[in-house]
C-alpha cells in the first residue's frame, strides 16, 4: 500500500506538481467563491482563482533548462551583423514559450478589471444595505419584494 | 450550502486532475505547447520579421496585437464601469474643498516631501519600462501600472484634491480613450494604407527604416497608447474606490 | 387539369381588403356597412365565377412561393373547397344582413370591430377552403382560431371571459399539441412535401401504427370540429351575440373543423390508402360516441343556443363519421352534409336570436306559444328543425341518405343502429319546441296579443336560408356534382 | 475596402464608444447621435458583410489581424472567420443595437441620469465585444471578448437600483466561473494541440487523433460547463432572472435578446467547428441524451417558473431560460435539421424577445407598475404596443406566420428525424405554457377595465374612440421594427435557412 502510494507519488505528482498546486488552489478560490457568505471573501477567493489559472497557464510555458524570452544583447548583434537569424543562433529549447506570458498577461488586466468593478459593486451594495453580508442583504429584501 | 459546495469543488478538482494524467511533465520541452509550430515560430522568427528582441513584446503588441488591443478596452471598460456604478455626481462633491489649501491640510511634512522626490523617479523609470519594451522585460501595461501608481502615491500623501489637480476626472477619461485612440487609430491608419487592421508594414511608407523596422516602431506607438489607458485608469479606479465615487478628500 | 389563376387569391383577398375600409368608416355605420356588404357580394360573386370553371374538371392554383422548405403558401380550389367557399360566402352575405339587425337592434358596443374580425375570420375560412397543402391549411385555421376569439368574447363580461379562455384554449392548445407535430411528422416522413393530391400525399409512406397516431392526432387536433373529448369550446362559445353563433355554428369554425378532417382523410392519408391501413374505425366509433352523447345532453339543455349547440357537436359527428367510412358514398354524404346542415342550422340560430332581439327570450320552456307571435320565425324554425333531423322536404334528407347509403355499403351495421338512434333523439329535442310553440293550449301560452316579429334585417335573412334548405332538398344538383368531383358519385 | 468590412463592423462602436466619452457627460444629444451614427454605419457594414459572404465561393470569409500570413499551416495570427451563421448573427447583434439606441433616446436620461454617456460608451463597447465573439477564431481572443461583453454588462446592470447591483455581483461571480472554465479548457486544449485557433486546433486534434484523451474530453466538459454558466442554461441560470428583470429598462431590453443567443452561438462553434460534429456526437452517445434531458428539464423548468410571476421582465427572463433549453437540445440532438433549428432559433429568439422586452418596457414606463396587471385595459390606451406586444407573443407561443412558429418547426422536425419524441413533447408543452401565460396577459390588456367603459368618450356607434398610444415615437418606431422583423424572420425563413444550411459543417 505505501509502496504503491509512494509510487503514484512519484509517477503523477512530483514531475506534474505545478498542475496540482493549481488545482488545489482553484479549489480554495472556487470554494470562497460559492460558500462564502461574506461578498468581500466571495472577491477573496474569485482572485485566489483567477490567479490559479494563471498560475496554470506560466507553467505551461516552462522549459528545463531555458530562459526568458528575450534575446540576450550577443544574439542580438550577432543577428544585426547577418541580417537574419537562423535556427542555429536561436536555439529554441534555450527560451521559454512566449505565448502563455502573453496570455498571461491578458488575464491579469481582465482579472485585475473584474475585481475592480466587483469592488466597486460591492461598495455600492454597502452603500444601500449597510453590510456585506449576504444573508443579511437578502434578510433586508425579503419582506418588500421589489423596491 | 456549504456541502454542496464542498462536493461541487471537489468534483471539479477531481476532473482538472484526472487530465493530467496524459499532460507533460512540469517543464518538458517536448510538449506540445512548447514544441509546437507557433511557439517555434514565435521564439525563431519574431526578430526576423519584428527586429524586436523581446519576444513577449512582439507577440503582445504585434502577432497578437488585437488580443492586446482588447486588453486595453477591458482596462478602459473597468474604468469607465466603476465611474458609472460608483460616481455620484452632483451638489455634495462640489461642495467638497477643493482650494488650494486643500493641499496641505494632508498628511505630514516629510511624506510629502519623499513624495515629491520619489514620483518623478517614479514617473522616470516608467517612462523607460515603457520605451524599453522591446529590449528587456516591460511594455505599455507594465509602465502604465507604475505611472498610475505614482499618481496614487501622490494622492496618499497630498491628498486626493491636490492628486485631482493634476489628473482630473476628466483629464483622466480622456487620456484613458485618448490611448485606445491611438491603439485602434494605428490600426485603421495601417487599413488606410492598404493593409489589413494592425498590419503595421504598411505604414512603412511614412516610417522610417525596412518594413520590419516599421513593425518595431508601430508597436512603441501602440505601447504608448496601453500605457496612457492604464495610468489614466488606474488612478480613476483608485480615486473612485477610496471615496465610494464621491471623489472628496480620500483615504 | 390544374391551372395558374389569381382568382383565389382575389377571393381570398376581397374581405380583408374591406377591414381598412371598415375601421376607417367607424365613424359613419351605414358606410362601414355597405363596405362590408360590397365585399360579400364581390366575394360571392368570385366563388360563382370559379364554380363552373371547376365543375368544367379544372382546379385553379395559386402560389405565394415557398415558404418553407418544400412547401409553398398556395391555394388549390377544387370541387371540396369551392363548395366550401360556395356555403360560407352565400351565407356570409345574410349574416351580414342579419348581423346589422341584430347589432343595432340591440345597440350593441364596439361594433366596429365586430365587423372588421368578421370580415377576418370569412377569409381565413376561404383561405381553409382554398388551402392547396397542410401548411396553408394550418396557417388559416390558426387565423381564425384568434379572428373569431374577439367575436366570441364580444359581450366583454365575466361569463364572455370564461367562454373565450375554454374556446381559445381547446382550439389553439389542440392543434398546437396535436396538429402541429402530425403535421412535421408527415412532412419528415413524406420528404418534404405536404400537397393534397387526390390520393394523399402520405399515401405509401407510413405504416399502420405510425398512420393511427398521426390521424388520430390530427383529426383530434382539428378541435373545430367539435369530437369528443374536445367538444366542450363550443357549448361554452354560446356566449357570443347570435350571428357570431350562427357564423361559428353554421358557416365558418365547426364547418372548417369537419371540412378539416375531410381534407385529413382524402387529401393527406386519401381513402384508398386508409383503408389498407385500416386504422379510421377508431375514428368512426370516435363519432359515434360524439353524435349520441351530444343528441343525450342536448335533450337536457333548456337554453335554446346551447341546446343547438350540442345539435350541432352531433351533426358534425356526422360528417366525421360519414367521411371515415371511407366509402365514396359516405364521403359524398359528408361532404353534402356540410352544406345542408349550414343552411338548416343557420336558420335556427338566426330563429334563436330574433326571438331574443324581438322578446329577449332566451329558453325553451319560455317558448310556449311563441309561435302566434312570431309565426314566420317559428315556421323557418320548423324548416330548419327538418333539415337538421333529416326529414322531407329538406335538404338535410338528401346528406343524410347519402351517409346511410355509406354506412350501408360499407356494412357497418352498428352504425347504421347509430344514425337511426340519433335521428330520432334530434327528432325528440327539436320537434317539441316547435309543437309547443304551435300548438299549445292557448290558456297555457305564455304570449297573448298581435304579432310582433324581429325586425326585418333579421326575419329576411332567416326565411332566405329557410327558404334554401327545402330548395336544396329539390335541387341538390350543383352540391352533388361539387361533390363529385372529390369521390367520384354520380 | 470591402474585404474590410469584418473588421470595420467592429470598429464603428468602438470608436463611436471612444467618441462617446471624449464628449462627456454635458452633450447628450450629441452623444446619442455618436452612437447612432456609428451603429448605422455598422450596420450597414454587417449587410455588406452577408452580401460578401453570399458572394463569396467557399462561404466563409477570412480576414487575418496585423496581416500575419499562416506559418507551416498553423495561424500565429489572431484571425476573423466569418461564415454565414457568423455574418447573420454579427448583423442580428448590430440591428437590435442600433434600433435598441433609438429605443433608449427619450429614456435614458431618466433612467441613467448623469451617466448618460457612459450608457452609451458601455453599450456600444458591450456591442463590440459580441460582434468581436461572433467573429472570431482565436480560443483565446474569444475568452478576452467574452470578458468584454461580461463586463460591460456587469456594469451596465449595475447601473439600476440596489437590488440591481446585488444581481450583478452574483453575476460576476456565476460569470467569473464561467469564464473561468472556459479560460481553463482553452489551456488544456493549448497544452495538447500547441495552438489557439479554432481550426488549427480542431485539425491538430484530427491529425494527431487526440481524440481518445482523457483531457480532451475534460477540456470540453470544462468549456461546455463555462458556455451553459453564461447562457444561464438551466441549472447554472440562477443569475439570469435578477440581473436581467432588476437593470435599467434600456439595459435590460437590449442584453436580453442579445447575451444569451451569443453564448449559444458560441457553443455551436465550440461543439461544430472546435471539437466537430464527429468528436461531440459520436463519443457522447451517453452525454448526448443526458444535455437534451437537461434541457428537456430546462424548458420545463422555465415555463413553470415564468408561469407562476406575476412581475412581467422576470416572466420574460425565466421563458429566456426556456428558450435557452430550445436552442441546447436542437443543438444536441446530432442531427443537420435539429443543428439548423438550433441556429434559426437563435435569430427568431432575438428577434422576439426583443419586441417583448421593449413592449414591456413601454409598458412599464407608462404604467408604472411591472406586474402583468399593469396590462388592464392596454389594448384601448395603447393599440400599437398592444399590437406589438401580440406579434411577440404569437411568436413565443408558436403560431404561424411569426418566426417562433418557424424555429419550432425545424427543431421538431430535427427531433423527428432522431425520433426524440421527449423533446417534441417538451416544446409542444411550454408552447401550452406559453399560450396560457400570453392570454392571461393579453386577456387582461383586451378586457381590463370593461366596467369603465362607459366613462370614457363614445363615439357614434357606441365605441369608445381609438386612443393612441401616448408614447414618443422613438420607443413606438423601435418596438414595430421589432414586430416587423418577427413577422420579416418568419417569412423569409426559407431564405435564412438555406443560407445558414450551407454553413452546417457536414457531420
Amino acid at each position: 500500500m505505501e509502496f504503491l502510494a509512494a509510487g503514484f507519488i512519484e509517477e503523477n505528482i512530483v514531475p506534474k506538481f505545478n498542475y496540482w498546486v493549481y488545482v488545489i488552489l482553484m479549489m480554495i478560490g472556487l470554494f470562497a467563491m460559492i460558500t462564502k457568505n461574506n461578498l468581500i471573501k466571495k472577491l477573496i477567493g474569485m482572485a485566489i482563482f483567477q490567479t490559479a489559472i494563471i498560475l496554470f497557464y506560466v507553467s505551461i510555458g516552462v522549459k528545463a533548462e531555458s530562459g526568458i524570452p528575450i534575446l540576450g544583447h550577443e544574439q542580438h548583434h550577432e543577428i544585426v551583423e547577418e541580417g537574419r537569424a537562423s535556427s542555429e543562433v536561436i536555439k529554441k529549447e534555450k527560451f521559454a514559450n512566449p505565448l502563455p506570458h502573453v496570455l498571461m498577461l491578458t488575464a491579469i488586466v481582465v482579472g485585475v478589471s473584474t475585481l475592480g468593478l466587483a469592488l466597486a459593486i460591492s461598495q455600492r451594495i454597502y452603500g444601500s444595505f449597510n453590510t456585506l453580508e449576504e444573508d443579511e442583504i437578502l434578510d433586508q429584501l425579503r419582506p418588500g419584494g421589489h423596491d | 450550502m456549504k456541502l454542496f459546495g464542498f462536493i461541487a469543488v471537489i468534483i471539479v478538482g477531481a476532473l482538472l486532475l484526472a487530465a493530467t494524467g496524459d499532460f507533460p511533465a512540469w517543464g518538458d520541452a517536448g510538449s506540445p505547447a512548447s514544441q509546437g509550430q507557433v511557439s517555434s515560430f514565435y521564439i525563431e522568427q519574431t526578430i526576423n520579421e519584428t527586429k524586436v528582441p523581446n519576444m513577449v513584446t512582439a507577440v503582445l503588441a504585434d502577432f497578437r496585437g488585437y488580443d492586446t488591443m482588447f486588453e486595453t478596452v477591458v482596462i478602459f471598460i473597468a474604468g469607465i464601469g466603476i465611474i458609472a456604478v460608483l460616481r455620484t455626481f452632483g451638489d455634495q462633491a462640489s461642495k467638497a474643498p477643493d482650494g488650494p489649501e486643500a493641499d496641505n491640510d494632508s498628511g505630514d511634512l516629510i511624506v510629502r516631501t519623499t513624495c515629491h522626490m520619489v514620483v518623478p523617479l517614479i514617473q522616470l523609470f516608467a517612462l523607460y519600462v515603457i520605451a524599453h519594451g522591446h529590449h528587456s522585460p516591460g511594455g505599455g501595461f507594465q509602465g502604465g501600472v507604475m505611472l498610475g501608481a505614482s499618481y496614487i502615491l501622490f494622492a496618499l500623501a497630498c491628498g486626493l484634491p491636490a492628486a485631482k489637480r493634476r489628473m482630473g476626472e476628466r483629464r483622466a477619461i480622456i487620456i484613458a480613450a485618448a490611448g485606445i485612440i491611438i491603439y485602434a487609430g494605428w490600426g485603421v491608419a495601417c487599413l488606410l494604407l492598404g493593409g489589413n487592421f494592425l498590419d503595421y508594414t504598411s505604414l512603412d511608407p511614412i516610417l522610417p527604416g525596412d518594413e520590419q523596422m516599421a513593425r518595431s516602431h508601430s508597436m512603441l506607438v501602440v505601447e504608448i497608447g496601453v500605457a496612457f489607458t492604464v495610468t489614466a485608469i488606474m488612478f480613476a479606479i483608485y480615486s473612485n474606490l477610496s471615496t465610494r465615487g464621491r471623489l472628496e478628500k480620500g483615504l | 387539369m390544374i391551372e395558374e389563376s389569381f382568382l383565389p387569391l382575389i377571393t381570398w383577398m376581397v374581405s380583408l381588403l374591406a377591414v381598412p375600409a371598415i375601421l376607417l368608416l367607424r365613424r359613419t355605420p351605414n358606410a362601414r356597412e355597405m363596405a362590408t356588404f360590397v365585399a360579400a357580394f364581390a366575394k360571392f360573386a368570385l366563388v360563382a365565377v370559379m364554380v363552373p370553371m371547376i365543375l368544367d374538371g379544372r382546379v385553379l392554383r395559386f402560389s405565394f412561393g415557398e415558404i418553407l422548405p418544400g412547401i409553398p403558401l398556395e391555394f388549390r380550389v377544387d370541387g371540396l373547397g369551392i363548395l366550401f367557399a360556395l356555403v360560407a360566402s352565400s351565407l356570409w352575405i345574410l349574416t351580414t344582413l342579419y348581423a346589422v339587425g341584430y347589432m343595432r337592434g340591440l345597440k350593441e358596443h364596439d361594433q366596429t370591430r365586430f365587423f372588421a374580425c368578421f370580415a377576418v375570420s370569412i377569409s381565413a375560412t376561404i383561405g381553409v377552403a382554398f388551402a392547396g397543402n397542410l401548411f396553408t391549411l394550418y396557417l388559416f385555421y390558426e387565423v381564425l382560431s384568434l379572428s373569431t376569439y374577439p367575436l366570441v368574447t364580444h359581450h366583454g363580461d365575466k361569463e364572455a371571459r370564461s367562454g373565450g379562455r375554454t374556446y381559445l384554449s381547446h382550439l389553439l392548445g389542440t392543434s398546437v399539441a396535436f396538429v402541429l407535430p402530425a403535421m412535421i411528422y408527415c412532412w419528415v416522413r413524406s420528404g418534404g412535401d405536404m400537397s393534397f393530391t387526390d390520393g394523399g400525399f402520405l399515401a405509401g409512406k407510413i405504416g399502420a401504427g405510425d398512420g393511427m397516431i398521426v390521424l388520430l392526432a390530427l383529426t383530434l387536433g382539428f378541435a373545430k370540429s367539435g369530437l369528443m373529448p374536445f367538444h366542450s369550446w363550443l357549448p361554452n362559445a354560446m356566449v357570443a351575440p347570435t350571428p357570431v353563433s350562427a357564423l361559428l355554428h353554421a358557416v365558418a369554425v365547426v364547418k372548417v373543423g369537419v371540412f378539416c378532417v375531410i381534407r385529413v382523410f382524402t387529401g393527406v392519408f386519401g381513402t384508398d390508402f386508409l383503408g389498407e391501413l385500416d386504422v379510421a374505425t377508431a375514428v368512426s366509433w370516435i363519432a359515434a360516441f360524439t353524435v349520441i352523447t351530444s343528441s343525450l345532453i342536448a335533450l337536457s339543455q333548456d337554453n335554446l343556443k346551447r341546446r343547438l349547440a350540442f345539435s350541432t357537436i352531433g351533426q358534425l359527428g356526422y360528417i366525421v363519421l360519414g367521411v371515415s367510412l371511407l366509402s365514396p358514398l359516405g364521403v359524398t354524404g359528408s361532404i353534402l352534409h356540410i352544406a345542408m346542415h349550414a343552411f338548416g342550422k343557420i336558420t335556427l340560430f338566426f330563429c334563436a336570436g330574433a326571438i331574443y332581439v324581438a322578446m329577449h327570450k332566451k329558453y325553451v320552456s319560455e317558448l310556449v306559444g311563441i309561435g302566434r307571435k312570431m309565426p314566420i320565425t317559428m315556421a323557418a324554425f320548423a324548416i330548419g328543425s327538418l333539415s337538421v333531423i333529416g326529414l322531407p322536404v329538406t335538404g338535410g334528407l338528401v346528406s343524410k341518405w347519402y351517409l346511410v347509403m355509406g354506412t350501408a355499403e360499407s356494412g357497418q351495421i352498428a352504425l347504421l343502429v347509430v344514425f337511426l338512434v340519433s335521428s330520432i333523439l334530434n327528432a325528440c329535442y327539436f320537434l317539441p319546441i316547435v309543437y309547443r310553440a304551435f300548438l299549445c293550449r292557448p290558456e297555457e301560452s305564455l304570449y297573448d296579443g298581435g304579432r310582433q316579429e324581429a325586425p326585418l334585417a333579421c326575419l329576411v335573412p332567416l326565411c332566405i336560408t329557410a327558404a334554401l334548405s327545402v330548395f336544396s332538398f329539390f335541387n341538390p344538383n350543383l352540391l352533388l356534382k361539387l361533390a363529385g368531383l372529390m369521390t367520384g358519385v354520380e | 475596402m470591402t474585404e474590410h468590412f469584418s473588421a470595420l463592423i467592429l470598429l464603428m462602436p468602438l470608436f463611436g464608444a471612444l467618441l462617446v466619452t471624449l464628449l462627456g457627460r454635458e452633450r447628450r444629444t450629441a452623444c446619442w447621435l455618436t452612437a447612432l451614427v456609428c451603429l448605422a454605419a455598422s450596420s450597414a457594414f454587417a449587410i455588406g458583410n452577408i452580401c460578401q459572404v453570399l458572394a463569396s465561393k467557399s462561404g466563409d470569409l477570412r480576414y487575418r489581424m496585423g496581416g500575419w500570413q499562416e506559418s507551416a499551416g498553423y495561424e500565429v495570427g489572431i484571425e476573423l472567420r466569418v461564415d454565414m451563421l457568423a455574418a447573420l448573427v454579427v448583423a442580428m447583434v448590430v440591428l437590435v443595437g442600433f434600433v435598441n439606441i433609438i429605443f433608449a433616446k427619450t429614456r435614458v436620461g431618466s433612467e441613467m441620469k448623469d451617466k448618460v454617456a457612459f450608457f452609451y460608451a458601455l453599450k456600444q463597447l458591450l456591442i463590440v465585444g459580441l460582434c468581436g465573439i461572433v467573429m472570431t477564431n482565436d480560443a483565446f481572443n474569444l475568452y478576452v471578448l467574452i470578458e468584454i461583453t461580461s463586463l460591460t454588462s456587469y456594469a451596465l446592470i449595475a447601473m439600476g437600483n440596489r437590488r440591481a447591483a446585488l444581481s450583478s455581483f452574483n453575476y460576476i461571480i456565476m460569470g467569473t466561473i464561467g469564464a473561468s472554465f472556459y479560460l481553463l479548457g482553452v489551456g488544456y486544449l493549448y497544452i495538447k494541440t500547441g495552438t489557439l485557433n479554432i481550426d488549427d486546433i480542431s485539425s491538430v486534434m484530427q491529425s494527431g487523433d487526440l481524440w481518445a484523451h482523457p483531457s480532451i474530453m475534460i477540456a470540453f466538459v470544462l468549456i461546455m460547463l463555462g458556455i451553459w454558466t453564461k447562457m444561464a442554461f438551466f441549472p447554472l441560470h440562477g443569475w439570469l432572472p435578477n440581473a436581467y428583470s432588476y437593470a435599467p429598462g434600456v439595459v435590460g431590453s437590449f442584453m436580453a435578446p442579445l447575451m444569451t443567443k451569443v453564448m449559444v452561438y458560441v457553443m455551436l462553434r465550440v461543439m461544430l467547428w472546435l471539437f466537430g460534429g464527429e468528436y461531440v456526437y459520436s463519443s457522447g452517445h451517453i452525454w448526448g441524451e443526458l444535455i437534451i434531458w437537461m434541457s428537456i428539464i430546462a424548458i420545463i423548468a422555465g415555463s413553470f417558473l415564468a408561469l407562476a410571476c406575476t412581475d412581467i421582465k422576470k416572466m420574460l427572463t425565466y421563458l429566456i431560460v426556456a428558450e435557452v433549453g430550445y436552442m441546447v437540445g436542437g443543438a444536441w440532438l446530432m442531427d443537420g435539421a435539429g443543428i439548423l433549428g438550433s441556429m434559426y432559433h437563435i435569430l427568431s429568439d432575438a428577434a422576439m424577445t426583443f419586441c417583448l422586452f421593449l413592449a414591456a418596457s413601454i409598458v412599464i414606463l407608462r404604467t408604472g407598475d411591472h406586474r402583468l396587471t399593469a396590462f388592464t385595459g392596454l389594448f384601448r390606451s395603447m393599440p400599437l404596443t398592444m399590437t406589438g406586444f401580440t406579434v411577440g407573443a404569437l411568436s413565443m407561443i408558436g403560431l404561424p406566420p411569426t418566426c417562433g412558429f418557424f424555429s419550432k418547426w425545424y427543431l421538431i422536425s430535427g427531433a423527428i428525424e432522431v425520433g426524440h419524441w421527449s423533446y417534441v413533447a417538451a416544446l409542444l408543452f411550454s408552447s401550452l405554457v406559453n399560450a396560457v401565460i400570453f392570454f392571461r396577459i393579453i386577456e387582461r390588456a383586451y378586457f381590463g377595465r370593461i366596467e369603465g367603459v362607459e366613462s370614457l368618450p363614445v363615439d357614434a356607434d357606441g365605441s369608445p374612440p381609438v386612443v393612441l398610444d401616448r408614447v414618443p415615437y422613438s420607443m413606438l418606431l423601435p418596438l414595430l421594427m421589432a414586430a416587423g422583423s418577427v413577422l420579416l424572420v418568419g417569412i423569409y425563413n426559407e431564405v435564412l435557412a438555406g443560407w445558414l444550411r450551407a454553413a452546417i459543417p457536414s457531420l
